[in-house]
């Protein structure tokens, strides 16, 4: 390999020492591997780039051998891990992209910026393939409400995601959040955003033509968020207060302008490649469309359009201010995309070229800052496989047996338990959330937010997609890959009780330090155990995103792999609800009930105890529930479906009774042939592999089910009364129907009325 | 011509209902600061612009708020400083 | 008969606009792009949603300098139909097409959810295809929503009927203006003294299919769209 | 104890960006200022509270705004005034 040519350091440079390459998460072994590259010394800037390009952010240099693992393919797969977003087709020559994306540690420091601008990459990451987003979803983790922190931190996320998604008007429909102490200091926020477009006008971020101009387009550079990218490949801790200046501030306008722009300049012709600068920037936009090209490029940041005066080589490459695009356009064509981003008032310029010579080239105006060979600064980034061990504490709290915790004297009332999970933060409403999201903008959204999956319409066809965001980091942390076995079963249940046919996956995986064995073992199962799930569901990956280091000086968060799943609904009149429809339907569930209480809800809320072996997980029943499920519904035999997980079977009926808050519809069953279970299983127990569903034609339902071999009974009926019955057990009970809707719809808007006020609304996140 | 900066303050007007002030005085009350009576929430605007001297860099402000910067059917404005050009 | 909707830089209800005009009207629509000058002969204009300029200062206050409302304001100024929409409704108080302003919800947050709307007054050029009394289910979605006057445009507007919706609801022992923003006398939408310009929070261009909830809205478009032919 | 009106800046950091300043001065040129060259938009925030005197409620003052009224990440705060009790 041919060394590169030596570059001066620029004056003013600071020296490069061990502690310079230390403050830039470079290791020994790392930095020997640069020099023997570039055959010298690395420049100041050069330092930079690297420590950016080699972050785990941008890299996964712990995570890439395990995403090797995932099941990538299928035929309608037209883009799979490796470009900005995924990309299935869904028929009529119409296509689906997709991706989720972290924004954790932003959103930690400053909920409302972090969260907005997590919102924005993800928005780009989609529209640069040609897609014109038609969705937003989320997946957010908080510590316990308890906390003024927390529910600030909780408040300004959502106020962050609303206000951008809102703005730039891609409407929000779906989402999860959960609420638990492992959280607190780290929260998550996962952002997904679904688009649609033409199969021919897909577009990928790969530079190529020698003498094509690279033009940055978009918002100037300022100095904000310089090491984002390196700062989301560290713990969190005290130390990180002194980072602030990196947060970065957004601004959805730019963004809807810039959407707009690069969807015309895609459909234009005038350009054959586009890419968000995000994490790292303009180096990371840069060096991986000449990675993907493999063509080398020259950039001159004296020609970048900056918001600041001064702005030495680094800082420019390094800036992740938001709202820029890095375009390669057809050379020529330079007026015809100035023409195009002037009519949305945003501003081009050339600032390279697409070059033969395969070096990625920096030059401030003749002078050379940076210089790499070929395409190895994305190529030959180092991969680790660090040792993995679970950790003993985990083996026991797993093999505790739970069923021996004593029942508190208030249980002898199931209604009083069912009534403490409903109003459990986690499982209750969220409406307090998804109120503050326009969930309808662009008129498509069939079912937004509040049931199972959101769905929305294609336009010019019969057709839907469903789509939905799961994950469960109590049941990971317990056992990592029956946590995302189940995480990957939960979301295809919630698209397949919309009615909609799973389809492919993107996955955010969220953990602590890999470098501590536990947590690597953690990853390790967790991708084993997606890859499984994936494979036996036939719901290929197509991207996805990584997120280590969430740990704060207290430890690290849940494992939480976070699964957004897009799914296909073949014909608008099989889009179903969760709530209950019709007095007189038969209240059939799919799947059976089980003993197990392990890691469940139940005994975190009741009892304070995050114990127990996760409920199994069969992939082979999962998939025969959903085939069973698609076929009721096909045939037109339901009116609504359900999935049953998360607080066990008396939460999901209590959900399918009242969801339709304007309309609840009471309801009444028996559970007499799960007499031999223990009640606080069948009631509250998390057997996967469930799905409650009312019909009017029970047999014709239950032969479905025969046919695909999965249990199913009828187990009462929706009768429209004020209460929900729930008979043929040991201690049966009737609740009335506003009690439940109490417990769930106003759990959330209580607590956050303690103090809403100075937590969500306070004039820090409210933007006068 | 010399560059000035001019303060401004653009404030509701006094009457009309301000959620914003009540939510910023309960969160005050909520953290301990029990003595605050009221608060009220409007825009500061710092407007640098050249002008020949003082006097026409506040008339321009004015304009701006006359046209622009204010509400004239729930807002007030006031000129809080212009600084520069004497030195 | 044609419709104009124009595209400020941050609308994003144009598009939905177009689709009710065009889909379920099946009438023309053009795009109006707000640096022009050129309303191309739209008979009924829709000032639509979104956040024209990011909403920044005030919504619609930046909006109502662009080029392309001094023709809105000539065309509402010959009696020509108007439609403000949300951002279009604030726009349209800025530039003092209706009188008023709407001030950030009285809850501080950004509300999106069906909401119930009674029609007041049915015998307006944007409300004939309903009955008086009559209620509908529209959705909304803003941050700023509050519509607020002084007590002598309030009771103008009541006295001249001009006050077109009005929200409903808010469950049992709600305030008679209960409104999901902190309206006064629970105002979601009103026309101008003319009757030519109206000016409404709620999204009637959301609610025009079954499918995605309701179809309320279409009888605004139908009464603007028999008026003109009339 | 005295009644006292603290007036209070709160701005957005310089370096950040401050995309409704930008938008402010695009939209005051359009309008023909052509003088303006810079401006920013924050918060002007009038306390009312009690205090034993003008520098107890100045405290005072500074830390609500640590505390809630200025975000301190991304903003910067100043006292603008301090006026009552010496009346
Ligand atoms: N952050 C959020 N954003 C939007 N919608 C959300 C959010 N959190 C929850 N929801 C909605 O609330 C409903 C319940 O979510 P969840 O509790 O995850 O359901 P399930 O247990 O069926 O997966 C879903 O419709 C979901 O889309
Ligand atoms: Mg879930």
């Amino acid at each position: 390999m041919t060394a590169s040519r030596p570059v001066q350091p620029r004056p003013g440079d600071p020296a490069i020492t061990p502690a310079l390459i230390a403050e830039h998460g470079i290791t020994d072994e790392e930095y020997r591997r640069l020099v023997e590259m570039l055959g010298r010394a690395p420049t100041f800037t050069e330092l930079g780039v690297v420590s950016a390009l080699w972050s785990e952010h941008c890299s996964y240099k712990h995570s890439r051998p395990l995403l090797r693992t995932l099941p990538t393919n299928a035929a309608y797969v037209l883009q799979g891990p490796g470009e900005n977003a995924g990309v299935i087709a869904i028929g009529d020559g119409l296509a689906v992209a997709f991706k989720i994306e972290s924004h954790n540690h932003p959103s930690a420091v400053e909920p409302y910026q972090g969260a907005a601008t997590g919102v924005g990459g993800i928005l780009r990451d989609v529209f640069t393939m040609g897609a014109r987003p038609i969705a937003m979803l989320n997946s957010l983790r908080f510590g316990s409400l308890d906390s003024a922190r927390v529910r600030y931190l909780f408040g300004g996320v959502v106020k962050g995601i609303g206000d951008y998604g809102n703005c730039v008007g891609v409407p929000t429909v779906a989402g999860e959040v959960v609420f638990d102490p492992a959280y607190e200091g780290n929260p998550l926020v996962n952002a997904m955003c679904v688009g649609l477009l033409r199969e021919s006008e897909l577009m990928r971020a790969v530079a190529q033509g020698v003498g094509n101009p690279i033009i940055a387009v978009g918002a100037r550079t300022g100095r904000d968020g310089i090491h984002g990218a390196s700062f989301a490949s560290e713990d969190l801790s005290e130390a990180n207060e002194a980072k602030r200046p990196r947060v970065q501030v957004g601004d959805p306008f730019t963004e809807k302008l810039l959407l707009e722009a690069s969807l015309e300049l895609i459909h234009s012709g005038h350009i054959v490649a586009i890419q968000d600068m995000g994490a790292a920037g303009l180096t990371s936009s840069s060096a991986e469309m000449a990675a993907r090209g493999d063509v080398g490029v020259t950039i001159d940041v004296e020609k970048v359009p900056v918001r600041e005066p001064n702005m030495t080589p680094y800082e420019i490459l390094l800036s992740e201010s938001q709202e820029r695009m890095l375009v390669v356009a057809i050379k020529g064509h330079e007026d015809a995309v100035r023409a195009i981003l002037e009519k949305w008032d945003l501003t081009a310029s050339v600032i390279g070229e697409v070059i033969a010579e395969p070096v990625y080239r920096v030059t401030e105006g003749d002078r050379v800052v940076a210089e790499f060979p070929g395409t190895r600064l994305v190529t030959d980034c180092p991969t680790y496989t660090p040792p993995a061990a679970e950790h003993p504490d985990i083996v026991a709290l797993r093999a505790r047996d739970v069923s021996a915790i004593a029942e508190r004297p208030e249980e002898r009332d199931p209604a009083w338990t069912l009534l403490q999970l409903l109003s459990s933060p986690t499982l209750a409403n969220k409406a307090w959330v998804y109120r503050q999201y326009d969930s309808s903008v662009r008129t498509n959204t069939v079912v937004g937010p509040g049931g199972d999956a959101a769905v929305l319409r294609v336009r010019g066809t019969d057709r839907a997609i469903a789509v939905k965001t799961d994950g469960n980091g109590r049941y990971t942390y317990l056992d990592p890959r029956a946590g995302a076995r189940i995480a990957v079963a939960e979301a295809a249940r919630n698209v397949a009780c919309a009615g909609g046919r799973p389809m492919a996956v993107t996955n955010n995986l969220n953990f602590g330090n890999p470098r501590k064995p536990d947590v690597y073992f953690q990853l390790r199962e967790a991708v084993a155990g997606m890859a499984e799930a994936c494979a036996a569901l036939g719901t290929p990956v197509t991207g996805g995103n990584v997120s280590l280091y969430n740990e704060t000086p207290r430890g690290a968060i849940y494992p939480t792999p976070v699964i957004g799943m897009v799914g296909v609904v073949d014909r608008l009149a099989h889009v179903t609800r969760s709530a209950f429809a019709h007095a007189g339907d038969a209240i059939v569930l799919l799947g059976e009930p089980t003993a197990s209480i392990g890691a469940s809800e139940y005994l975190q809320r009741v009892h304070g105890t995050v114990a127990g072996a996760p409920p199994a997980c069969d992939l082979a029943a999962e998939r025969a529930l959903i085939d069973a499920l698609l076929d009721a519904i096909g045939a037109g035999d339901v009116r609504s479906a359900h999935d049953c997980a998360d607080g066990g079977l008396a939460v999901a009926l209590a959900e399918c009774a009242i969801m339709d808050r304007d309309h609840p519809l009471g309801a009444r069953v028996d559970l007499s042939p799960w007499r031999g279970l223990p009640l606080r299983g069948l009631l509250f127990g998390e057997a996967q592999g469930r799905v409650l569903l009312s019909t009017p034609h029970a047999e014709r339902v239950l032969a479905a089910a025969g046919r695909h071999g999965v249990p199913a009974r009828a187990i009462g009926t929706v009768t429209g009364g004020p209460s929900l019955e729930v008979a043929g057990t040991a201690r049966p009970f009737t609740v009335p129907l506003d009690r439940l809707a109490d417990a769930y719809f106003e759990s959330i808007p209580r607590i956050m009325a303690r103090t809403a006020s100075a937590a969500s609304d306070s004039p820090a996140t409210t933007a006068v | 011509m010399t560059r000035f900066r001019v303060s401004l303050h653009v404030t509701p007007r006094r009457g009309l209902l301000d959620p914003q002030g009540k939510a910023v005085t309960d969160a005050l009350h909520t953290l301990g600061f029990a003595a605050v009576r009221d608060v009220h929430v409007g825009r500061h605007i710092v407007v640098e612009l050249d002008a020949a001297d003082r006097p026409a860099a506040e008339r321009e402000a004015r304009r701006m708020c006359a046209k622009l910067l204010a509400n004239p059917v729930t807002e007030d404005f006031e000129i809080a400083a212009v600084e520069g050009g004497a030195a | 008969m044609k419709f104009g909707i124009v595209t400020f830089p941050g609308s994003n209800c144009d598009y939905d606009a177009y689709r009710a005009v065009v889909e379920v009207l099946g009438e023309e629509a053009e795009f109006l792009w707000h640096k022009e000058h050129d309303l191309r002969d739209a008979d009924v204009v829709i000032l639509p949603g979104g956040f024209s300029y990011g909403d920044y200062l005030r919504p619609g206050a930046i909006a109502r300098f662009s080029p392309i409302m001094t023709e809105v304001v000539a065309h509402a100024r010959r009696g020509g139909p108007v439609l403000g929409i949300c951002n279009g409704f604030q726009i349209a108080c800025e530039a003092g097409l209706l009188p008023g302003a709407l001030l950030r919800n009285a809850g501080l947050k950004f509300v999106c959810e069906p909401v119930r709307l009674r029609v007041e007054n049915a015998a307006t050029m944007f409300t004939s295809r309903y009955r008086a009394g009559q209620e509908l289910t529209i959705p909304i979605a803003h941050g700023d929503g509050r519509y607020t006057a002084d007590d002598q445009t309030l009771a103008r507007l009541e006295g001249e009927g001009r006050v077109l919706f009005r929200y409903v609801g808010g469950g049992p022992g709600a305030d008679e203006w209960w409104s999901p923003n902190g309206s006064m006398r629970a105002i979601a939408g009103i026309v101008s003294d003319e009757g030519n310009v109206l000016g409404m929070m709620p999204h009637p261009e959301r609610a025009v299919n079954e499918l995605l909830g309701s179809a309320d809205g279409i009888g605004v478009f139908e009464s603007v769209l028999s008026r003109v032919n009339a």
